[in-house]
């Protein structure tokens, strides 16, 4: 079982590994256990390999953080804790049987993880067959707090709903109402597409038009000429990871960053960081970033990651997703002090992260309704010219319960056996 | 032998009683590829029983001949008539479902499969079984039989379950005839059935062919470039030469003939 | 007779498995996965090995019995038996109503034109949002246990392994009356020399539309049986990776024997489901095992053992 | 009508790129008969070299010798690890082998530079629209096209002007009597793999360009360069360049009127070609059967 613990499972973690075992703040005690007491094991699936591998790999660096300080308090229920990471490759199938691995082979006793919005649901299905507790830390497609939400499942990342309305209300104020979409043809981003539509409706603009841009597109370019011909005074580009790296690429290379605001939906450090200069441009919404002067932790935080992690990189919002993700599980075990699912999902139902967790100024609880955390949105512009780590400017941190739908909206009715 | 291939051969494997005629009629048939007159008003008649070779130069037409016999290629002038019938339109799958069968001057066997195996497709495709993706016991006992019978009559016995592939050369052609004798022919076209072959294969060969004719009483027709072997066992002689028959009788006779001799004799040795 | 010995070994062993599997560090889904998968190696495998049709889209009608069997349940009637039946039908008969576009392609056509048509179901299952879920994949349906009279059978974990082992074995049973009929030999011979059994007066190309119905057919079921293991499906199974990985496992176990791809499904699904939990670079190591066999066992692992399955 | 126009150009421009892909495949295709699976691997391996070069060499050195460097490990390749299998007759030995490869690529490349995408910088020189009307015609994309050209007039050339080039064609047309005629069918088809995996490399170079780096990025471009193949013709290397045209002008027409199908009409088309002209529009007849 060795081979599950951080210090061996990657090259990049056995840097982590050596930098934990060296580091003042964290303590060693990840690499032993206290005696006659086996260890709590928690369960991870994350795309390590693929397109979505630079996420997924952020996503459980925040996971080992947490571990460790978690360990480093006393484990959970005065146990120690232990992650099992498996690579779902961001395939459907694959993460189903990985979490079935996790669970009958590995024996955990907690889920999370996600990147792609398919695994988040296929995963979502086995626990709740399984009766566990499972986190989603990065899928963000409506339905896994909505139409098919489980009392099992948890969820970390904002909805595709709260990401459109965290951003439209600014991209209104100062550009105009005249807006064309292009959206990733996928449930995601369609749900994204109605949402900013409904918005901009509410506030008195115009849909110009919406292409369809099947996952995956490498050439942007059909759908960008389609946009330039509607003179719109927002391109809405919702396309996300890759795609968006893709498309603004080439709606720079053809000018258009000249001649129209580009804004969107969801933005990532990782995608930021992949732009070219000339891309380099836009208002996005992320979900956290690591530069909150104002908000008390997060200088800490990164300070904390950057000692373990010695790459150069900065933490990103998948970093605290995963983060978050196990701490979150951590404080509802504690509160419900066992490990019955029930019990751990009453506790985690209105539970409030304290601020050294959430490192954001909002409240951010996570809502009994369907299981959705209530965490902030990040609208903001690309810094032109900007170098990573400073590439992007927050213009507003808004708080998640004020852009989630109410829970009546989403569709959710939470299935307890009564 | 099952009753099925019973019905269609009669009890030795001659034609049922009671037709007379030739068996095989070409009827003033030609095939040309553009300008070139492969076959060229061809006239020719076989009768069942007969045992007759098919001889010419290089290029006289023999394999072309063959083709359009077998169904291979479609005349672009003629007819050809089975048993009274005019069989000119139809495909091969119908001619080999009246009894004309063909081997290849290619050696054609499935080579990856055992002699056993090879003829066993036959024998099933004979009986018209192969849609069944079932088989009863009985079935399979009458097959085998069937299978080891025609193994028997060529000779292989003791090789039935090597890989035809690794088989020397002169037993994949004994292979091929099997198969052919499994589809029960009426007329059996051999198209140089000792190519290639060393002497004692080649003796072993025109041992078979003699044995099918006498013994079974097997109408067949083959092409031959080996003279010794064309005057030894055929009974009549066709003599094909750009694309027309030379000349046609029994072996002294073609042997005497000075057209033959001039075109075609003299010039092979 | 040692054949049979071995046979009877085998399904002892697989019966057993529930048992023995977690013991060496497996678990159940893992084998009801494995033997999933080897149904629709195994069906596609009497296409591809045994009549030499190179289907390379295959996944499609792996796909459509997965999205049959999940619409089923999902919008018609919570029925297991009913989910299965529906699924198989409706990917066996687009195998059936799509094998005459295909069967008169040899090689390399017949490999593009099955992708061809194989993606063309993938991109109706990815855009077709509303009713097959699009992109994130078809949820929110799941297996029911099966009644017989006043008689339950519960659908758990390891008796769904069960239920798929009862299908593994009619499904083998199905596919071996079938290669040693007739019908067996013919498709063998299509693929040993496809003039030659012409010759004998056999129409080749419904051969072929026959070969690749039957695949269909049992390829369709083993992706009902997929969607029921984990309630849920999506269009990465129907893409042509996942075609594309069916003949790799049947390559590597060896095409030309009856239980190779069985071989292949082990070696490809299990050996991904153990590297890629004690290394990041698993794809290299899988990698590797291809390269390797393709140079150390040229027909493939079973294949030295080819023979003495075909000859009988 | 203007966009259709628009959408139809900018299909085309697409399609240069599909056909450099896909001459590079057929190829190897054609004279190796190899189904190589690890073409997407090349272009990989093309470019990130040129990345990790460029700082180096500069852009213009670094598209210069990524596709080389790409050409001199498909050599190494081609003699270790192909070379034992040419007599197996069945492709799909060749096809697992190199999937294999494949996969072991996508592998290092994330090891070794990480899993996060990479852009590639591109010289301002080409990197800025060429006019305000067809805005879409950015001087990179000149800049593919003209490239492509001059790779494909290079290969034409090379072809039918040079003994190699000469024996290449030979060896397509019947590998045998080639090997007949006392030409070493050995080299001819190592450096044969070598032409093509220079033409991968290339490929590689210019789609990072436009699409930046990630490990994965050779996987979805493999698929439409063998529908490019089918559809013009397998064994013609004309074909392979009309094919990549055609599915990228295919492509660019259906967005105008429905996007959503932009993906599956190429897979409709070949499969138009191969029920009505299994042959392709260029292709002889029965190659590869």
């Amino acid at each position: 079982m060795t081979n599950k613990l951080p210090s061996v499972s990657r090259r990049t973690i056995v840097k982590a590994g050596a930098a934990l075992g060296a580091s003042a703040v964290f303590s060693p005690a990840i690499l032993t256990y206290a005696q006659g007491e086996t260890p709590i094991k928690i369960g991870m699936h994350d795309p390590f390999t693929g397109t979505y591998a630079a996420e997924g790999e952020s996503e459980k660096r925040g996971a080992l953080m947490a571990l460790a300080e978690i360990n480093a308090k006393g484990g959970m229920l005065g146990r120690k804790i232990e992650l099992v990471t498996e690579d779902d490759a961001a395939n459907a199938g694959l993460a189903a049987q990985k979490a079935h691995k996790l669970i009958e082979q590995d024996k955990v006793s907690l889920l999370m993880g996600a990147v792609s919005s398919a695994t988040a649901l296929s995963v979502n299905q086995v626990a709740h067959e399984k009766g566990m507790i499972y986190m989603v830390t990065g899928g963000h497609t409506d339905p896994v707090t909505g139409a098919q939400c489980h009392w099992t499942t948890f969820r970390i990342c904002t909805t595709t709903y709260m990401l459109a309305a965290g951003l439209a209300e600014t991209l209104y104020k100062k550009f105009g109402g005249k807006w064309y979409f292009i959206t990733p043809d996928y449930a995601f981003g369609h749900t994204l597409q109605e949402s900013y539509a409904k918005l901009l409706k509410k506030m008195g603009g115009t849909v110009l038009g919406n292409s369809l841009a099947p996952l995956g597109t490498t050439d942007f370019s059909s759908y960008l000429i389609k946009a330039e011909q509607s003179k719109p005074d927002v391109l809405i580009n919702l396309t996300d990871g890759q795609d968006l790296v893709n498309s603004m690429k080439q709606a720079a290379q053809f000018g258009l960053t000249k001649k129209f605001a580009i804004g969107g939906g969801l933005s990532e450090l990782e995608v930021l960081r992949a732009l070219p200069r000339e891309a380099k441009l836009g208002w996005w919404t992320l979900e956290w970033y690591w530069n909150q002067p104002n908000t008390p932790h997060v200088k800490e935080w990164v300070a904390a990651y950057q000692k373990i992690y010695t790459d150069g990189t900065y933490p990103s919002a998948r970093t605290w997703f995963g983060y978050a993700g196990l701490h979150s599980l951590a404080m509802g075990v504690a509160k419900a002090k066992s490990l019955d699912a029930v019990k751990i999902a009453r506790a985690l139902e209105g539970l409030e992260l304290p601020p050294e967790i959430k490192l954001q100024p909002n409240k951010v609880y996570f809502r009994p309704g369907d299981h959705q955390l209530m965490s902030s949105e990040f609208p903001g512009e690309v810094i032109q010219d900007g170098t990573y780590p400073n590439l992007f400017k927050v213009a507003e941190i808004v708080s998640g319960e004020k852009v989630a739908l109410p829970v009546a909206e989403t569709g959710c009715k939470l299935d307890y056996k009564s | 032998m099952t009753a099925a291939t019973m019905e269609r051969t009669g009890q030795d494997g001659r034609p049922p009683a009671g037709k007379t005629g030739p068996l095989l009629r070409m009827d003033n048939v030609s095939r040309h590829f553009g300008t070139l007159k492969a076959v060229d008003g061809v006239t020719f008649e076989m009768h069942a029983g007969e045992l007759r070779a098919v001889i010419g130069p290089n290029g006289a037409g023999k394999t072309t001949f063959f083709n359009l016999i077998s169904g291979l290629l479609p005349p672009t002038g003629g007819k050809v008539i089975f048993e009274g019938e005019d069989i000119t339109g139809q495909t091969i799958v119908e001619r080999v479902a009246k009894g004309i069968v063909r081997t290849f001057q290619i050696t054609e066997v499935l080579p990856d499969l055992s002699v056993f195996e090879n003829i066993r497709i036959g024998v099933e495709t004979a009986l018209r079984l192969n849609a069944r993706p079932w088989i009863s016991r009985r079935e399979r006992a009458a097959i085998n039989s069937r299978v080891f019978e025609l193994i028997d009559i060529v000779n292989l016995d003791g090789k039935a379950n090597r890989i035809v592939g690794e088989l020397a050369h002169g037993d994949q052609r004994v292979v091929e005839v099997a198969v052919a004798l499994s589809a029960n022919p009426r007329l059996l076209l051999l198209d140089e059935p000792t190519a290639g072959m060393g002497d004692h294969e080649t003796d072993h060969m025109v041992d078979l062919i003699r044995r099918l004719h006498r013994d079974q009483g097997m109408t067949i027709l083959f092409i031959e470039h080996d003279m010794d072997i064309v005057f030894g066992i055929a009974q009549r002689i066709t003599v094909l030469d750009q694309g027309r028959v030379l000349a046609e009788g029994e072996p002294d006779a073609i042997s005497a003939d000075p057209r033959v001799r001039a075109a075609y004799l003299g010039s092979l040795e | 007779m040692n054949r049979i010995i071995a046979i009877a070994a085998i399904w002892v062993a697989l019966v057993a498995l529930p048992w023995w599997l977690p013991l060496i560090g497996g678990y159940t889904a893992l084998g009801s996965k494995v033997l999933i998968y080897a149904i629709a190696t195994m069906g596609l495998n009497v296409l591809l090995g045994f009549t030499g049709g190179l289907s390379f889209g295959q996944a499609a009608y792996f796909g459509l019995g997965a999205y049959g069997a999940g619409m089923t349940l999902k919008y018609l009637a919570p029925s297991t038996p009913l989910a299965i039946l529906i699924g198989t039908l409706v990917g066996g008969a687009a195998a059936t109503l799509l094998g005459p576009l295909v069967m008169r392609r040899r090689g390399i056509y017949f490999a593009m034109i099955t992708i061809a048509i194989g993606q063309l179901f993938y991109f109706i299952m990815v855009r077709w949002n509303e009713v097959t879920g699009g992109e994130d994949g078809l949820a929110g349906f799941s297996r029911q246990d099966i009644h017989f009279g006043p008689w339950l059978y519960r659908l758990d974990e390891t008796n769904f392994y069960y239920l798929v082992l009862l299908g593994f074995t009619v499904a083998v049973a199905v596919m071996w009356m079938v290669l040693q009929s007739p019908l067996g030999h013919t498709f063998v011979a299509i693929r040993e020399n496809r003039r030659r059994i012409e010759f004998l007066g056999v129409r080749v190309e419904r051969y072929i539309w026959a070969a690749f119905a039957i695949a269909g057919f049992i390829t369709a079921f083993a992706g009902t049986l997929n969607a029921l293991l984990f309630n849920f499906t999506s269009p990465q199974d129907l893409h042509w990776i996942l075609s594309g990985n069916f003949v790799i496992m049947i390559v590597l176990g060896g095409m030309r024997s009856f239980f190779g791809p069985l071989i292949g499904v082990i070696i490809f699904v299990v050996a991904q489901d153990y590297l890629s939990s004690i290394t990041g670079n698993w794809m290299t190591f899988i990698g590797m095992i291809f390269v390797l066999i393709v140079l150390l066992f040229p027909r493939g692992v079973l294949g030295i053992l080819a023979r003495r399955v075909e000859v009988r | 009508m203007q966009l259709l126009l628009f959408n139809a150009f900018n299909g085309l421009i697409q399609g240069v790129f599909y056909a450099l892909m896909a001459l590079g495949l057929a190829l190897i295709l054609s004279l190796n008969s190899v189904i190589n699976m690890a073409h997407g691997g090349f272009l990989v391996i093309g470019a990130y070299l040129a990345y990790a070069l460029s700082p180096y060499l500069g852009f213009w050195g670094a598209l210069v010798a990524g596709p080389i460097l790409a050409a001199a490990i498909g050599l190494a390749v081609e003699r270790l690890l192909i070379r034992p299998i040419y007599k197996r007759t069945d492709p799909l030995y060749s096809l697992l082998l190199t999937f294999g490869l494949a996969l072991i690529v996508e592998d290092m490349t994330r090891t070794i530079w990480g899993p996060q995408g990479l852009p590639l910088e591109i010289p301002d020189v080409i990197n800025s629209p060429v006019s305000e009307v067809y805005f879409f015609v950015t001087g990179y994309r000149l800049f593919v096209i003209v490239i492509t050209t001059a790779a494909v007039v290079g290969l034409y050339l090379l072809l039918r002007y040079t003994l190699l080039g000469i024996r290449i064609r030979a060896g397509i047309n019947d590998l045998e009597t080639t090997a007949a005629l006392g030409v070493n069918i050995y080299r001819l088809r190592a450096l044969n793999f070598g032409f093509g995996c220079l033409f991968a490399g290339l490929s590689g170079v210019l789609a990072a360009g436009v699409l930046g780096l990630t490990p994965p990025m050779g996987n979805s471009l493999i698929m439409p360069s063998f529908v490019a193949i089918i559809i013009g013709g397998v064994g013609s290397l004309f074909g392979a360049v009309v094919g990549g045209l055609i599915i990228g002008l295919a492509a660019g027409i259906t967005t105008t009127y429905y996007p959503a199908a932009s993906e599956a009409v190429i897979y409709l088309m070949m499969l138009i070609v191969l029920v009505v002209r299994p042959r392709g529009l260029f292709g002889e007849e029965g190659l590869f059967e």
